[in-house]
């Protein structure tokens, strides 16, 4: 009972969301909206039973990688001139299509699914921060070292390319 | 009938995926083109913690977890290349940038 | 027959690649030109040692065989061998290789080095596509020849060489990547009809094809063959082509690129698809006798003279394409001959437009007249070159074209003596345009002040042109040597056609009912054969040698030979 | 001449004939290489000594064959090549005809070669006319002693070389260079013609061999339908009717007959002794030579044979009217040789062999003699040819004058010297044989021959008159000197043998001395032809006609005839130009201008083939070029279909133009497909 009241409305809040964010031009209150999206999103997380991949979601997704965006447009200053305005072009007509398409045709995939349910007996401390670190400290220490050169190589690309002249 | 059908998770998963690869092929302004990608990895992870619960394995949050290290990776780069972009072009329209090597 | 010669063959083909690194490494000016020049002179001398292993009355198809797997499991093999008109035109590349190289010292003015790797790269492609007797093997030569081609014309061509160099390669391209879509498929047969899939030229050669199928490849293998050839309509690649090579290029191009395309008729299309040749033929005869008449019409309409000399040589190779068709032994042999008599006199005469072109910097003819004055052995060279492109006898031009005209006047292709004598007012034509040509460039007045200070042929150049011309002579006086090689695999390759279809192809009997049983005398052999001898009512008969009556050498009283000798 | 006969000169022979080619060759060869190095004297040495020492071997092989006991030496030399299993050999025959052709061609060649070394002395281009003039005597004996059709064409083609390098000898001359080029492409048409024939016989017979060809044609069957070969369907006849027909196209390029003759009065650029020797004794009448060659194929077809008469027939009367307006010098003799070889071919053509054979010996001593003495009063006249300007120049070159006189009457036969004889032999063959296919013939040509014999008096004794007669009209400064000994001597040996030669044909009662002498050679073609009048009278019902009678009785009408005819024009000759009617030919020119002119100019022929070949054909060069090859070949379909690939690019280019966002609308609508058709 729970779960439904929680899912629903916090599936709208997602979607919402990312529509307001496709929706609007100042890349600002896209930003915005996306910030709002990635909390709804969190919260399903939370249903789904993944706490910390939920609270990751906020601190990196909303915390980090949002404020990163908003740090971006605001260091480029763009003005209204550099707003863009809504064309229909081949490319728009037919990505909006896709996308549209692409939707529908997964509706009807999972609508022929087999009416599944979530199993409601857990294990014990699933998606808790312990097991989900044993987890990435045991079976998977090495894509997780392998990420962490990832980030580090990031780092220095972004501060190589970003950068005018080292 | 309180729980949700996973099919329920798996349809928002999809349709945040549309929305963001709506933004990613009708956006112009290379930001919000860079958010749509962001709200796609979203929707992937939304998939594999679905499938993670159904399946009762923790296996997905693991996937998640590193779907979130490598999207920060790759906002970073991304956003530092639109900064080099703005610098040399003065534009973050993509349809002006389509000289692919210089 | 040693294991060293039966590699001879891949010897003569692979030296130039070879050497073509070389020349690579060594450093630019003399050193690498010495390399490249020596090189292609020790081919033409290993090539002659062809000629000495070759043996003309053999009755294999094809000697020097060396057949060994390359990718077995693709049925691909390195399967090379030689017969007589493969021969023939081995000896006129490796001939005309060092010539090119030599004249390219003067002719080609930067990247020397480059030229000569291009020209010993074109040489091997060339040898082996006419060795290859594996479809890929050839294939690959044959696409090999493009990309030096390709480069000669592109890079050391003149103001408009990029387009041509593009036209040329694209017009090649389209034609040969439709043969390789048929190659494919005769692969594919072969594994239906066979036991296991191969590209060999004997597997190919074995399969009994439908005749509509056959139609479809014919047609792949002739659209390549015939752009190379070429043939009308699809000849416009050349003039542009010819222009704007240098004239070493030139001089490769009309030597021996374009006999690519009679032999690849010759080995492959004819033989592979008896049916759908004939089918075919009178099309095609067709189309070489228009090419003959439209290419002499084109020469008269010239202000170019190396267009002039391109468009001659679709009227030239029009009647190679007719000998060919011709299906009968006169026809095939002139035809072999021709492909030579082109190789060497348009050689010559893009040699010589070579090295006016160096002392004057201009193809207008416009821009000669009166040069026999200022240079009288550069006008006579001119002149003997032109009388063998027109086909004079006693020079080698006239054998060809005669054995041509002649072998398919008598040949069984329908209207055939019609299409011969249409064939034949290109030799007026010919005549019409070359004699043309003459008189505007050498003679007259001198009307350009800058030409009266032209010099005559340096010494060098003497050396470049001179064999040419004394081939010229000897080709045209004495082409039994040359034919003699050629003929077997001939009249082979006449009696297989005449075997598939003996109402359209294979040498004729003589019209007259009384001649024959009279006349008919065996291959009379020896340095002075003797003429069939009838008797001569005017004369006393003389004594006759028995010993050579026993061998039917003679037949009747030859009284106009007595014996005592 | 024991010891000729000791040394069995037709063994010697068989060896020995392939010099009469090789001395004038080597000949070429040392004076057109080195001759300029050699000094003028060597190299008049070397080029008559190679001219003379043929001149012996052809004397000793004529002397063999009409005294020894073999009638044909043949030298065989070397295998050239194969026409399919047809042997083409590179062999020389002689008999009586070619060794009499031998004989004029060395004689009267070296005689030239003689008469050149003083009137080329001024020129100093010397050692290569030398040169081509040798290189000319070679090709034309291997013309004459071909052994077969092909060794005659090597010559025939040879001989049309040396004629268009000695006729553009001067080829500074923009004029002279054409008149050389269109000499060898009108020959080529001819040519065509040849090998066109050629084909037809290897077709036909599958030999080339003249001797093979004249043995089967004692058993052809004209009305035979054949069933072999490439002329299955065909009758024997009609096969044999286009070899003859082709190879007589050949001989009117090169024999310069209707339609080919035009060639010949520009010729006449080339330098005068070369006019005497090529285009008028000796090259010109290779066509005549060929026919007779083939005389026994000719006999068989009597389509062939009546159309070589009315060609023949026509170009004399055509060649001889437009000889009568022409006021220089060489371009009537010009025409009056084309006249002269359309009687020879009248001979031919009715079967009258030995008499067009003997005029064609004949005339090659006259009209050598005349175009030398032209060369000699050119020489002695600056060059100058227009004979309005001569007159009276008998006083200042006697040798000339009576030498040109001597064969002047020998030519048009007002004496009965040489000319009068061999003429009046082909005009009584004209028409003493009946030809029974085509009964109209024979009065037909001995028609148009008298008239063309009257005309040929009139024309050349008006030349004759203007030149030497009368009184000087122009350059009256100038003063006529007569050549040395070079050129007299010559003048002199020629015109004695325009006389002596008439002793071959003085009508003796069994028949004329050259008559009896060619009966072996033309034996085949007579019997062919009485095989074929016996044929043709079984087909047609009429009793076989008997053979003409040519004793002296018989001939006696004839000559009476050809006697008044040539004083006809004398006199007409000696009227207009030298008697009281001097002024009647300006008047005629006055009074019918459009007549006046068409003769002179020739009657257009020259404009009519410009227009209707030459322009057209250069037309449509240019159209075919610039319309088709550039225009539809090239740029609609070539080029066309790079830019319409460039289009169709262009188009797909659209998706791939570096727009990142359109690839990815593209994978996307892709994916969309694809997912579509896997889940949808």
């Amino acid at each position: 009972m729970t779960e439904a009241m929680l899912f629903y409305p916090m599936a709208l809040v997602a979607i919402g969301g990312a529509l307001g964010m496709i929706a609007s031009r100042n890349p600002v209150h896209g930003a915005m909206y996306l910030v709002l999206s990635f909390f709804g999103i969190a919260s399903v997380y939370v249903l789904l039973a993944a706490e910390l991949i939920a609270a990751l979601q906020i601190i990196v997704y909303a915390g980090a990688i949002m404020v990163l965006f908003v740090f971006v447009i605001m260091l480029l200053n763009l003005n209204e001139d550099d707003l863009e305005r809504p064309r229909l072009t081949p490319g728009t007509i037919f990505g909006g299509a896709a996308a549209l398409a692409f939707w529908m045709i997964s509706f009807m995939v999972f609508s022929d699914l087999p009416d599944q349910t979530m199993p409601t007996e857990l294990p014990e401390g699933f998606g808790q921060v312990a097991s989900v670190g044993r987890l990435i400290f045991g079976p998977f220490i090495v894509p997780f070292e392998s990420t962490s050169i990832l980030l580090l190589v990031a780092m220095v690309g972004a501060i190589v390319v970003a950068k005018p002249r080292i | 009938m309180g729980s949700v059908p996973l099919a329920h998770y798996l349809a928002l998963g999809s349709a945040l995926f549309a929305v963001g690869f709506a933004a990613l092929l009708v956006r112009r302004n290379a930001l919000v083109v860079f958010m749509g990608v962001e709200l796609m990895l979203n929707a992937a992870n939304m998939t594999f913690l679905a499938f993670s619960r159904a399946h009762q394995t923790m296996s997905g949050q693991a996937a998640a977890f590193f779907v979130i290290a490598v999207a920060a990776a790759e906002a970073a780069v991304g956003l530092a290349i639109m900064i080099a972009l703005v610098r040399n072009r003065n534009t973050l329209n993509v349809d002006e940038v389509d000289t692919l090597k210089y | 027959m040693g294991a060293a010669f039966q590699n001879l063959l891949s010897v003569v083909t692979f030296l130039p690649l070879v050497a073509a690194f070389v020349v690579l490494l060594a450093p630019e000016g003399r050193v690498s030109r010495g390399i490249a020049f020596w090189t292609s002179v020790a081919v033409f001398l290993l090539s002659l040692g062809l000629l000495w292993q070759f043996d003309p009355s053999s009755n294999a198809q094809f000697q020097l065989e060396v057949n060994v797997p390359w990718f077995e499991s693709a049925g691909i093999g390195y399967h090379i061998g030689i017969d007589g008109v493969s021969l023939l035109l081995i000896l006129l590349t490796t001939f005309l290789m060092p010539i090119v190289i030599a004249s390219a010292t003067t002719t080609i003015e930067h990247r020397q080095k480059e030229f000569a790797v291009a020209a010993l790269v074109l040489e091997t492609a060339m040898l082996g596509a006419f060795i290859a007797l594996d479809m890929v093997l050839f294939y690959v030569f044959w696409e090999l020849m493009l990309v030096p081609m390709f480069l000669i014309i592109g890079v050391w061509g003149s103001e408009n060489r990029v387009y041509a160099a593009v036209k040329f390669f694209l017009y090649t391209m389209v034609g040969s990547l439709l043969m390789l879509v048929a190659i494919l498929y005769m692969y594919w047969l072969t594994g239906e009809q066979g036991e296991a899939r191969s590209f060999d030229y004997y597997a190919f050669l074995a399969l009994e094809i439908a005749p509509q199928v056959q139609a479809w490849l014919f047609a792949g293998f002739a659209l390549a063959f015939a752009v190379k050839v070429p043939m009308f309509p699809l000849h416009t690649w050349l003039p542009d082509a010819h222009v704007q090579a240098p004239a070493p290029g030139s001089v490769i191009l009309a030597g021996v690129l374009l006999k690519m395309g009679t032999y690849g008729f010759y080995r492959f299309a004819f033989p592979f698809f008896p049916e759908a040749t004939f089918e075919y033929r009178t099309l095609l005869v067709a189309l070489s006798v228009i090419g003959i008449v439209y290419g002499s019409l084109m020469c008269l309409a010239q202000r170019d003279m190396k267009k002039l000399i391109a468009y001659s040589s679709v009227a030239h190779l029009g009647f190679v394409m007719l000998g060919l068709l011709a299906f009968t032994t006169a026809g095939v042999t002139g035809a072999v001959y021709q492909m030579l008599n082109h190789g060497v006199a348009t050689g010559a005469l893009f040699l010589l437009v070579g090295m006016l072109y160096e002392r004057r910097h201009s193809r207008e003819i416009a821009d000669y007249g009166g040069l026999a004055k200022v240079v009288p052995a550069f006008a006579a060279i001119w002149l003997v070159v032109t009388l063998a492109s027109i086909g004079l006898p006693g020079t080698n031009g006239f054998v060809g074209e005669f054995l041509i005209l002649s072998g398919s006047f008598v040949s069984k292709i329908p209207g055939g003596k019609v299409w011969a004598g249409a064939a034949a007012t290109g030799v007026i034509l010919g005549a019409v345009y070359m004699l043309w040509l003459y008189q505007r460039m050498w003679q007259g007045k001198v009307v350009h002040e800058e030409n009266r200070s032209l010099r005559d042929l340096t010494f060098r150049e003497w050396g470049i042109v001179g064999p040419l011309v004394a081939l010229i002579f000897v080709m045209g006086l004495f082409p039994s040597p040359f034919l003699g090689i050629a003929r077997p695999s001939i009249e082979r390759w006449v009696a297989q056609l005449e075997k598939a279809n003996p109402a359209l192809a294979g040498d004729p009997v003589p019209s007259n009912p009384v001649g024959e049983r009279a006349l008919r005398v065996e291959a009379v052999t020896g340095p002075r054969g003797a003429v069939p001898a009838v008797a001569d009512p005017d004369s006393k008969p003389r004594a006759i040698d028995p010993q050579q009556l026993q061998q039917g050498k003679v037949r009747i009283t030859d009284v106009v030979r007595p014996q005592v000798r | 001449m024991e010891w000729l006969s000791a040394m069995n000169p037709a063994e010697g022979l068989q060896d020995a004939l392939r010099w009469i080619v090789l001395f004038p060759l080597f000949g070429a060869a040392v004076n057109g290489l080195l001759g300029k190095r050699l000094g003028r004297a060597n190299v008049h040495l070397v080029a008559c000594g190679a001219v003379f020492a043929s001149f012996v071997i052809s004397a000793i092989a004529l002397y063999t064959v009409s005294f020894g006991d073999v009638s044909r030496i043949t030298d065989q030399w070397w295998r050239w090549f194969s026409i399919g299993n047809v042997p083409v050999e590179m062999s020389l025959t002689i008999d009586r005809l070619s060794a009499v052709m031998m004989c004029v061609v060395t004689g009267v060649g070296f005689l030239i070669h003689i008469f050149s070394t003083e009137y080329m002395s001024h020129d100093e281009g010397y050692w290569r006319y030398f040169a081509y003039l040798n290189l000319f005597v070679a090709a034309m004996s291997l013309l004459v002693l071909g052994s077969n059709l092909l060794v005659m064409f090597v010559g025939w083609e040879g001989v049309g070389l040396a004629s268009y390098l000695l006729i553009g000898f001067w080829y500074t001359d923009d004029a002279k260079a054409f008149a050389g080029r269109k000499a060898f492409v009108v020959n080529r048409v001819g040519d065509f013609g040849f090998l066109l024939g050629i084909f037809t016989l290897v077709g036909l017979f599958g030999t080339i061999e003249f001797e093979q060809l004249k043995a089967l044609s004692a058993s052809i069957t004209p009305d035979t339908v054949l069933e072999a070969g490439i002329f299955s369907g065909w009758t024997l006849g009609a096969a044999i009717t286009m070899a003859c027909l082709f190879l007589f196209l050949g001989a009117t390029g090169k024999s310069a007959q209707l339609p080919l003759y035009v060639w010949l009065p520009d010729a006449m650029a080339g330098p005068t002794p070369v006019s005497a020797l090529i285009h008028a004794a000796t090259m010109v009448t290779a066509g005549v030579y060929m026919v007779a060659r083939l005389s026994f194929l000719y006999a068989w077809s009597p389509t062939a044979m009546a159309t070589v008469a009315v060609v023949g027939a026509l170009t004399a009367i055509f060649a001889a009217l437009m000889a009568y307006a022409q006021n220089d010098i060489k371009k009537v003799l010009a025409y009056s040789t084309v006249s002269q070889l359309g009687f020879m071919f009248i001979g031919v053509g009715v079967g009258a062999w030995w008499a067009a054979i003997y005029h064609l010996v004949t005339h090659a001593f006259f009209k050598a003699c005349l175009f030398l003495g032209s060369g000699s009063v050119m020489h002695a006249m600056r060059d100058e040819t227009d004979i309005r300007l001569f007159g009276g120049l008998r006083k200042e070159m006697w040798h000339t004058w009576a030498t040109f006189g001597i064969s002047t009457i020998a030519i048009t036969g007002v004496l009965p010297l040489s000319g009068f004889f061999s003429k009046d032999a082909i005009l009584h063959g004209a028409h003493a044989n009946p030809n029974l296919f085509f009964p109209w013939v024979p009065t037909f040509t001995y028609a148009i021959g008298l008239v063309a014999a009257l005309s040929t008096s009139f024309y050349m004794w008006r030349m004759f008159n203007l030149t030497f007669h009368g009184e000087r009209r122009g350059m009256l400064e100038h003063r006529a000197h007569e050549g040395g000994n070079a050129m007299v001597g010559p003048l002199w040996v020629l015109a004695g043998l325009a006389v002596g030669s008439l002793v071959w044909g003085l009508p003796l009662s069994g028949g004329a001395r050259f008559e009896n002498f060619l009966k072996p050679v033309f034996r085949a073609a007579d019997e062919n032809i009485a095989r074929m009048t016996a044929l043709g009278a079984q087909k047609l019902g009429v009793p076989v006609p008997p053979p003409p009678a040519h004793d002296f009785a018989a001939m006696l009408p004839g000559y009476l005839i050809a006697l008044v005819v040539a004083l006809i024009g004398f006199g007409i000759a000696w009227y207009l130009y030298l008697g009281p009617g001097k002024d009647i030919p300006a008047k005629i020119a006055q009074g019918a201008p459009a007549l006046y002119r068409a003769f002179a100019n020739k009657f257009y022929v020259d404009e009519f083939y410009q227009a209707v070949i030459v322009a057209p054909l250069s037309a449509t060069a240019r159209f075919l070029w610039r319309v088709v090859d550039a225009f539809a070949i090239d740029k609609l379909v070539v080029n066309g279909s790079a830019v319409l690939t460039g289009w169709i690019a262009q188009l797909f280019r659209y998706f791939q133009d570096g727009n990142v966002q359109r690839y990815a609308v593209v994978m996307a609508v892709s994916a969309v497909v694809i997912l579509w058709i896997f889940l949808g």
